[in-house]
């Protein structure tokens, strides 16, 4: 009575009960690591919410050059979201080397907003800020919160470039297929999603 | 879902559109920062802006759009409740800030 | 096996329950104001704690008597299903923590959310690794400004006062045991040099947390005279556990007395 | 779909040693490697408790060979206070993230919910291998922190700042032990992370056909739900740990304010403040301590029922009492705080919702107890150990009503009265959770039996003694009894030593029969009774499956499942229990 159904060589769908989301399950993973990176940023951010609020004379240093550099970075960023997208587009089509072109200029891309960032932050370095000093004489934390955010952000930025790196390999050699190109798009997306709290949040509320 | 897995985009015109719509959200909020408003009153103006730049990314950059809608019923209300609970240390910023030992 | 069950878990509960009932081991004596809404907050949660606690041990210990492995007995089904006992939590349970937190929110709003009254005594407290240490205005009324540069136990300035540039500070009385007078209230003003502390003392039934930072103020009358312990519940470092000072509550005349012997040297 | 997502066969069964053991793939091999790596843990935890104990109750005990270990910490083999606050972090660091995390919820789920579910391994077995491997590389860093100069930390589980945020100067233990502390615990969230997301696509996405969200067994869906707990809640702890790394070797204060004075020396510190760090920790210590008992609910409801011989009692009602506390422990985590100086109003908002948590926990036990109602309960061990789960539970959570009111927790926090409360409700219930589960399930995971005789030894001793150790706890802290002390100076406490011989006594007792529990693990493992395929005559997938289930857990096997998790005591003539996978023409509800 309890001799289970047999069946051998059919695939997922035949033999799985449907997800409620349907979609692949790299896809879900992706949303779901999406989702708890988004806490991840919003602990950091309450957390710069928290000690900006319990100070009294909190520094504003950023010049109007610092913003332009910014609006310059958002540029770079919500461009290199499309060329995501026109990659994902080109995948869909079945036209590989288009895709892995537009994965190629997403990366230049990338690379270039991390450039800039870098730059932003050799500049104030040289101005002396530091993670436990303002220049300025006013209270320590801005450079701290201000490191430790846009610091982790570059780094979910230069992971990603590496991701989307390996992705277009293995795509244009064919062991990767449109999902992937897709999946990466949504982690590249995310990351740029985020940098439109922290410019605002930390660039723009901190201007002189 | 198409035979690939992938959900459905929108085309790259109107992918350009929404870029084009969205760096005009960021020179609305640029052009705030130097409004000379209270502090209070820019971050309430940058945070619904951002809110509003991060519904479009999600919708349509990420396509939640287009997946089941179990899937946007999921992740947003979860993101929401937890951002919503983490406010709740926010009052004691204030506190901080009231009962600071000024010399100590 | 099942029988056993239920006759160790019967007795395990019974056992239990008679302690706390025979307050063979209880709260020390109540010497504040607010002291005996705390405690009557305490038995009405005991009781029904209690009532709860020693019924749904029994029933488990009855369940494991009654109904272990015999196969003569046919599977019973609990009448009604799962919904009546569902209901019953939600309404039993549910009026209690609306009792409960409505009488607590009370007894902790007059506590917390109420300044000193008028008059209060004010007293300056700073924690440190691993001592309290107390501080009255003097006659002058007020407490001379802290400089943290300036603290040094060596010499007795755990304060950080400046008596040579500072007038208010001169006439600080500091000492080691907070003295109090009997029936008047007392605000305690509490800041730490270094780690978190935490001010606690059972007859009073206060606790407080003493954080670097912050001044916190705390008030409360004691109602009775004599010493009691003052000790640091909150992790401070090695010698956390012998962190303590002691509280003495003086009759009034008594306790003037004291504080004039103390700013007279 | 042509299946982009390959999620059968991702990987053929290993033939190298290292591939089949170490770097595995294999979810059952993972899952027993937690199980390893968290009797490892609590070895070490146990025997901590065992050092500490003794120092509580003879503070001048030469205890054999601890000058050894740590020639500072214990000269002459006498503990000195700092050393008694470093061994009672390290227990509790052990214990809660790599005992109470990991056996319940990471080796049980890992080796069982596939299984449960039908599928033939996890949605992603790299992660999965990664998350096995990130968590064993956090333990191997927090046991160096014995090792390094001036010895493990001291500052708690919790590491309240300042404490844990200013460095050496603290004191003794606050040096590189707390920094390793920090890094430990920030792998470790990584680890957890990984496994959750993991967990939460395998549930979603691999259920074998049949086995619909209402069909999976109560203890996939504690996994379920503990992973979305998880995955929300080591996200929010990773940056606290991160800053607090940063305060410690960069010099930023997050954590520390201005003026802090140690030594006679101003600190350069300035801005923070400790409570920033308190509501970061407890935003996630708080759903952590679900994170370790929610398996246990989805273990237990799953035990219960396979030897009550009778469906639980409203398997829907257990589901929503899950689901909501998981709900609920994020909005509750100030409850921790409320004389920690935080807003005297917030500590009202936060004591009604830790309230409410009572009432599905209430809902729990009822139907528990309405399931024992009637039933023809076969007292094997795990079953025994499942009463006592009930039993323990229902005392850790009554002693939660005093702790929920600020009123109260003005005079029961800090004190034992809350190291019984958590040990009972957490640390206890997880525990006979995971006895019930390793009884249960060892037959499946080794193929052969435990010795029941030892098995119900180990139960009684550990039953009654954990009754003796903790249940005293109460009576110290409504004496005032403080906690975190090495020692009781104080005059109100010297009367209260004999309790505390009492408990140390006791504690021998429940240490030693843990004993038994390891030596009937070990024993069973390699001379116990073969196992056949469903000893329990449980119903679940795991039993249609050889014991131990082959490489891709059903021989190629497509299961399609027809029934409900618990189809017990169906028709008492005929047929006493229906497998899930049994075909359609058994009518069931």
């Amino acid at each position: 009575m309890n001799e289970p159904e047999v069946a051998v060589g059919i695939d997922h769908e035949t033999w799985n009960e449907e997800s409620p989301y349907r979609i692949p399950s790299r896809k879900l993973g992706m949303w779901l690591f999406i989702l708890s990176d988004a806490v991840t940023f919003a602990a950091i951010l309450y957390a710069y919410a928290f000690v900006r609020l319990a100070t009294a004379n909190w520094t504003r240093p950023f010049e109007v050059s610092s913003i332009v550099n910014g609006v310059v970075m958002t540029t770079v960023l919500l461009v290199s979201s499309v060329t995501t997208l026109a990659a994902l587009d080109a995948a869909k089509h079945n036209q590989r080397s288009r895709s892995v072109t537009w994965l190629g200029v997403t990366m230049l891309l990338g690379m270039l907003f991390a450039a800039l960032h870098i730059r932003e932050w050799i500049k104030m370095i040289d101005k002396g800020w530091r993670l436990f000093q303002n220049p300025t004489g006013g209270p320590v934390l801005f450079g701290s919160t201000f490191f430790c955010i846009t610091g982790l952000h570059l780094m979910h930025i230069i992971a990603g470039v590496v991701a989307i790196a390996v992705v277009a390999i293995k795509y244009s050699r064919g062991s990767l297929d449109t999902g992937h190109v897709e999946s990466v798009g949504l982690y590249w997306h995310f990351v740029d999603l985020v940098w439109m709290f922290v410019f605002p949040l930390v660039y723009l509320m901190n201007a002189k | 879902m198409d035979n690939t897995g992938t959900s459905r985009v929108l085309g790259m015109k109107a992918n350009l559109l929404l870029c084009f719509v969205l760096l005009c959200i960021v020179g609305i909020e640029v052009f705030l920062t130097y409004r000379h408003l209270s502090t209070e009153t820019l971050l309430a103006f940058l945070l619904v802006l951002a809110f509003f730049e991060a519904a479009i990314a999600v919708t349509y950059f990420m396509h939640l759009k287009y997946e089941s809608p179990n899937l946007a019923w999921s992740l947003i209300p979860a993101l929401i409740f937890v951002l919503f609970m983490m406010g709740n240390m926010l009052p004691d910023a204030m506190r901080v800030l009231n009962l600071r030992v000024i010399h100590w | 096996m099942g029988k056993l069950f239920g006759v160790v878990l019967a007795i395990i509960t019974v056992v239990s329950a008679g302690f706390i009932v025979a307050h063979v081991w209880w709260m020390p004596v109540d010497i504040s104001t607010i002291g005996p809404r705390i405690d009557r907050q305490l038995d009405e949660t005991m009781l029904a704690t209690g009532v709860l606690f020693l019924s749904s041990q029994l029933i488990l210990a009855a369940f494991a008597w009654k109904f272990g492995d015999d196969k003569e007995r046919k599977i019973k089904y609990f009448p009604g299903g799962g919904g009546p006992l569902i209901v019953f939590a939600i309404i039993l349970v549910g009026m209690e923590i609306l009792v409960l937190s409505f009488v607590g929110s009370k007894v902790w709003a007059s506590i917390y959310m109420t300044p000193p009254e008028q008059g209060s005594l004010q007293v300056d407290v700073a924690a440190e690794q691993f001592a309290f240490n107390f501080r009255y205005p003097g006659p002058d009324g007020k407490f001379g400004t802290v400089h943290p540069e300036r603290v040094r136990d060596g010499n007795g300035n755990f304060f950080g006062l400046d008596p040579e540039n500072d007038v208010d500070a001169r006439d600080d009385v500091i000492v080691g045991t907070l003295t109090v007078p009997l029936g008047q209230p007392v605000a305690l003003t509490m800041h730490s040099k270094d780690m978190i502390h935490s001010f606690y003392v059972p007859e009073l039934r206060i606790q407080q947390d003493i954080v670097p930072g912050l001044t916190i103020p705390l008030h409360f009358t004691a109602t009775k005279v004599g010493k009691f312990e003052i000790v640091c519940t909150q992790l401070c470092g090695l010698g956390h556990y012998s962190m303590r000072s002691f509280l003495e509550v003086l009759p009034q005349d008594q306790f003037d007395q004291w504080l004039k012997s103390q700013s007279g040297d | 779909m042509s299946s982009p997502e390959p999620a059968v066969h991702h990987h053929g069964p290993p033939q190298s040693f290292i591939r089949k053991y170490i770097f595995s793939l294999d979810h059952k091999v993972i899952g027993k490697q937690y199980y390893g790596l968290a009797l490892i843990a609590v070895l070490a935890g146990l025997i901590l408790s065992w050092l500490m104990r003794i120092h509580l109750g003879w503070q001048a005990a030469a205890i054999p060979l601890l000058g050894k270990l740590s020639p500072t910490g214990a000269p002459g083999n006498v503990m000195t206070p700092d050393y008694y606050l470093s061994l009672m972090t390290m227990h509790a660091t052990l214990m809660i993230f790599f005992v109470l995390t990991t056996a319940p919820f990471a080796a049980f789920g890992n080796y069982l919910l596939p299984i449960q579910v039908g599928a033939e391994d996890m949605a992603f077995p790299r992660f999965n291998m990664m998350s096995f491997w990130v968590t064993f590389v956090a333990f191997v860093v927090l046991i160096l922190s014995f090792f390094v100069g001036d010895g493990p930390p001291l500052a708690g589980w919790t590491s309240y700042a300042p404490l844990s945020s200013v460095g050496g100067v603290a004191g003794p233990g606050q040096g590189t032990g707390q920094t390793l502390w920090a890094v430990s615990i920030a792998i470790f969230c990584i680890g957890q992370l990984l496994g959750s997301l993991n967990f939460i696509t395998t549930t979603l996405d691999l259920r074998t056909k049949g086995m619909s969200l209402a069909r999976m067994p109560l203890s996939t869906w504690g996994w379920f739900v503990t992973s979305v707990i998880a995955l929300l809640a080591f996200a929010a702890l990773l940056p606290a740990c991160v800053l607090l790394i940063l305060d410690r070797t960069a010099g930023t204060s997050f954590f520390s304010s201005a003026g802090l004075v140690v030594n006679d020396q101003v600190l350069p510190h300035s801005g923070g403040s400790p409570l920033l760090w308190q509501h970061l920790f407890w935003f996630f210590g708080h759903p952590e301590v679900y994170i370790a008992i929610l398996p246990g609910f989805g273990i237990i409801s799953t035990v219960l029922p396979a030897f009550a011989r009778k469906r639980i009692l409203s398997s829907r009602a257990v589901i929503g009492c899950m689901v909501s506390i998981g709900f609920l422990s994020y909005m509750v985590w100030g409850h921790h705080m409320f004389v920690s100086g935080m807003n005297p109003f917030s500590a009202v908002l936060f004591s009604l919702p830790t309230l409410i948590i009572t009432i599905p926990a209430t809902i729990m036990v009822l139907l528990w107890l309405g399931t024992l109602y009637g039933a023809r309960m076969r007292y094997t061990a795990s079953a025994l150990f499942s009463v006592g789960f009930i039993s323990v539970f229902i005392t850790g959570g009554l002693s939660g009503f005093f702790l929920a009111q600020p009123s109260l927790d003005t005079y029961l926090h800090a004190t034992y009265f809350v190291v019984a409360h958590f040990h009972f409700v957490m640390a206890l219930a997880a525990m006979f959770g995971i006895f019930a589960g390793t009884y249960f399930w060892f037959p499946k995971m080794f193929g052969r039996m435990m010795n029941e005789t030892l098995g119900k030894w180990h139960f009684w001793l550990t039953f009654i003694g954990v009754y003796c150790v903790f249940m005293p706890m109460h009576y110290l802290g409504l004496a005032g009894n403080v906690r975190r002390y090495a020692a009781f100076t104080d005059n109100y406490l010297a009367p209260l030593i004999p309790l505390h011989r009492f408990i140390s006594i006791s504690a021998f007792f429940v240490g030693a029969a843990q004993l038994i529990f390891f030596f009937n693990l070990f024993w069973s493992r390699f001379w116990g009774a073969k196992a056949t395929d469903n000893p329990w005559e449980a119903t679940t997938l795991e039993w249609s499956t050889t014991s131990p289930p082959p490489f891709d857990n059903f021989g190629g096997r497509h299961l399609v499942v027809y029934h409900g998790p618990e189809e017990y005591g169906v028709d008492s003539d005929t047929l006493e229990y229906v497998m899930q996978t049994a075909p359609e023409q058994i009518k069931t509800t």
